[in-house]
Parts: structure tokens; C-alpha cells; sequence
């Protein structure tokens, strides 16, 4: 057990938030890409494919920051 | 592949962040495309935040339910309050109107749900509580199933 | 801060990775490590998936109900069904037993819960159903909350 909780860990130690700040980059760069690629916005899995992460991954690094302006974005574009 | 999912949780502001993680979590397995995401996430969002500082008017011990369903393909999300209800939901629909200008309430919260979703229904009734009920269909998503 | 949300969710495989991830959005706002996340959604995982594969035998239309509170830095989930129950908890928990070899089981689901969580409870009652509670502090949690 210990064995695989070592490997499941690997980079245990970090913090969620920073992991998490991190990818919401790395997903944003991901998204804008694709996006131009494929005429479309990605889908989820497409972005996890892309970076080699999990969904769920993605689905948490998409809500680090609350961003009301994005709201304004989405509603007024 | 339908689901269902039916929860209640405190409301306390945190709780908003929460729920619209969870709405992304029941969707996430029909792979919806990121803009998909974002609107069903602020539309959630919306209707949270309402009945925490709205219905319970931050009361942070109350319950604040939701219901998730997916059904060929069409996502339906029921938010409720048990908390102080709208006197006239028609007004309380109108953009820009809102009852908490000093929070600097946008009053734009049921606009942006009627915006984002297919369908918006409004059900209040005074100090018994709101009921938010949505549904969209979900385009992206294959009939086929993973 | 305290928190507190229950659910209830259909017994559809699918929802093995809706658990994880609603659990993983319930404790993301203490900020632990990635450690104790991936910990904490193992362990929801190993527990959602027998209440659907042993529990219900694989009936897809029954309810898995999840618990979920954090006081004081401690989280407890408590994942419970309403399934076939357990004939002997005690023998069910040894390491690597299982009563589903052709289905690759490895039957180390209650053996890993044990290891990552601080505690562990198992009731069951033979066709009543099965109720899990695990708790376990979040050591990297600070006490002061965001
Ligand atoms: N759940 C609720 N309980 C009680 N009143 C509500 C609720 N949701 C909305 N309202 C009322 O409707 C108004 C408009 O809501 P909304 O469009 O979201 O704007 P805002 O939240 O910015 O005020 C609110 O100001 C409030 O008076
Ligand atoms: N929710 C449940 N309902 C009924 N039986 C269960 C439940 N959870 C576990 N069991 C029984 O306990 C055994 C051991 O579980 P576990 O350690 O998770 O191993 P595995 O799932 O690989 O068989 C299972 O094979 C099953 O017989
Ligand atoms: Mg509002
Ligand atoms: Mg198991």
C-alpha cells in the first residue's frame, strides 16, 4: 500500500493551489490553440489529451480564480 | 447515457464556488466543450449566490438544494431556497433590477440564466422560498454515450 | 469554516468519477496538498465503487448517498447504500479478499480506505445495506480559513 500511494502521490507534497494556478495556464494556452485548430472551442477531453492531465484536473483548474469579468465578457460579446 | 444527482449544502458563500464545481463535475462525462462549461458554471453561480444573499439574506446555517438531471442530452438544474421568497418575480426578472443596490448587485442574475439556458422557470412564493428551474441542451454532446 | 453538503446520486458506473470529483471540489477551498487530494479521491472511489458493484450488483437505477462535513480541519464522508449489506464486515476488510474474483477485484478497496483515512467504520446489515464513515484531518489545512 504504501507502494502505491507513492505512486500515486508522485508530487504529493504540493499545494492544490499552486498546482492548480499553474494549469489554468497551461489550459488557457491549450484552449486557444485548439481552438484555432479545430475552428471550435475544445472539449474537455480534447484539453486533457492535449496537456496530458486528467479531466478532472482541468475541471478544478477551471475555477481558481472567480472572474466576474468574464461573466461581463460572455454576456455583452 | 441519464443521470441524476440531488443534493442540498450550507449556504455559506463558499458553497457558491462549490456548486458550480459540482455542475461541472455531473457534465464533465459528456465531454462538453469549454464554453458549454463556463455558462452552465455562471448560471449556477447566479442562482447560488441568490438564494445564499437573496432568499437566506446571508444567513449561513440554512440549506440551499439542488437537483442535477441529464436526459437526452438536455441538462436540467433546480436550485431552492427555503428562505424569504420575491414579492413579484416579474419585476424581480427585469434586467438591472435588484433589491441590494448596495452590494453592488448587478441585478443581472436572471438575465444572464435566461441568456445562457434554453428554458428558466421562477416559482416564489413569500417566506416560503424560490425555486430556479433551468434546462439546456447540451449541442456537443454525442447521442452515443463512453 | 465549517461545511456541510449531502447527495444522493444514481448507481451508474459513471458516477464513480463524479464522486471523486465532487469531493476533490469540497475540500479544494482548504487548499491541502495534492497528496491528500489524491488520497481522499481514492478513497471515495474505492468506497462509491462497491456500493454500485457489490452493494447493487450493478443495478443502475438505485441511490449511492454521500455525507460530506469538514469541522476543525477534519473531513468525514460517509458513503452509504441501500444494497445486498455484508454477511461478515470483519472477513470482507481482510487484505485482498473479495467475493468478485472473476470481475478482477483486487480486493484491497477497504484495505486502501483504512491506510489513507484516520478512521474507519463499516455497518452493514445483509439486504438492508452498507454505510461507510471516514475521517481524516487535513494536516496541510490551515486553522485560519479563507
Ligand atoms: N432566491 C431568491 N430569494 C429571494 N429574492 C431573490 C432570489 N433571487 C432573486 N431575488 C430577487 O430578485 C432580484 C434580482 O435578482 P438578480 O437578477 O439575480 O439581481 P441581483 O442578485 O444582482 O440583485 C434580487 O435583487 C432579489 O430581490
Ligand atoms: N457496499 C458493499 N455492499 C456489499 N458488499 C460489499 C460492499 N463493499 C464491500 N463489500 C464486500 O467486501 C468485499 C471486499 O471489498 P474490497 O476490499 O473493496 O474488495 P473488492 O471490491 O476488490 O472485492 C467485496 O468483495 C464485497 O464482498
Ligand atoms: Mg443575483
Ligand atoms: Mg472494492
Amino acid at each position: 500500500i504504501g507502494e502505491i500511494q507513492r505512486f500515486l502521490r508522485d508530487d504529493g507534497t504540493v499545494k492544490v493551489s499552486r498546482s492548480v494556478k499553474e494549469l489554468a495556464i497551461k489550459v488557457r494556452r491549450a484552449k486557444e490553440q485548439l481552438s484555432s485548430q479545430y475552428g471550435r472551442l475544445p472539449t474537455l477531453t480534447e484539453i486533457a489529451e492535449e496537456l496530458d492531465v486528467t479531466v478532472d484536473d482541468i475541471v478544478l483548474s477551471q475555477d481558481a480564480s472567480r472572474a466576474p469579468a468574464s461573466i461581463h465578457e460572455t454576456v455583452y460579446e | 447515457m441519464n443521470n441524476e444527482a440531488i443534493f442540498k449544502f450550507r449556504s455559506i458563500s463558499e458553497n457558491e464556488a462549490f456548486a458550480r464545481l459540482v455542475v461541472a463535475s455531473f457534465i464533465t462525462p459528456y465531454d462538453p466543450t469549454i464554453g458549454e462549461l463556463t455558462d452552465i458554471k455562471t448560471v449556477v453561480s447566479e442562482a447560488v449566490t441568490n438564494a445564499i444573499i437573496h432568499g437566506y439574506d446571508g444567513r449561513d446555517d440554512q440549506w440551499v438544494h439542488m437537483t442535477l438531471t441529464m436526459q437526452n442530452n438536455v441538462l436540467s438544474i433546480e436550485i431552492r431556497d427555503e428562505g424569504l421568497g420575491i414579492a413579484d418575480v416579474e419585476e424581480a426578472m427585469q434586467p438591472l433590477f435588484t433589491t441590494k443596490p448596495e452590494m453592488e448587485r448587478s441585478g443581472m442574475g436572471f438575465t444572464i440564466m435566461e441568456h445562457f439556458m434554453d428554458a428558466v422557470e421562477v416559482i416564489s412564493s413569500q417566506s416560503k422560498g424560490t425555486t430556479i428551474r433551468m434546462s439546456k441542451h447540451l449541442a456537443s454532446v454525442q447521442a452515443e454515450c463512453h
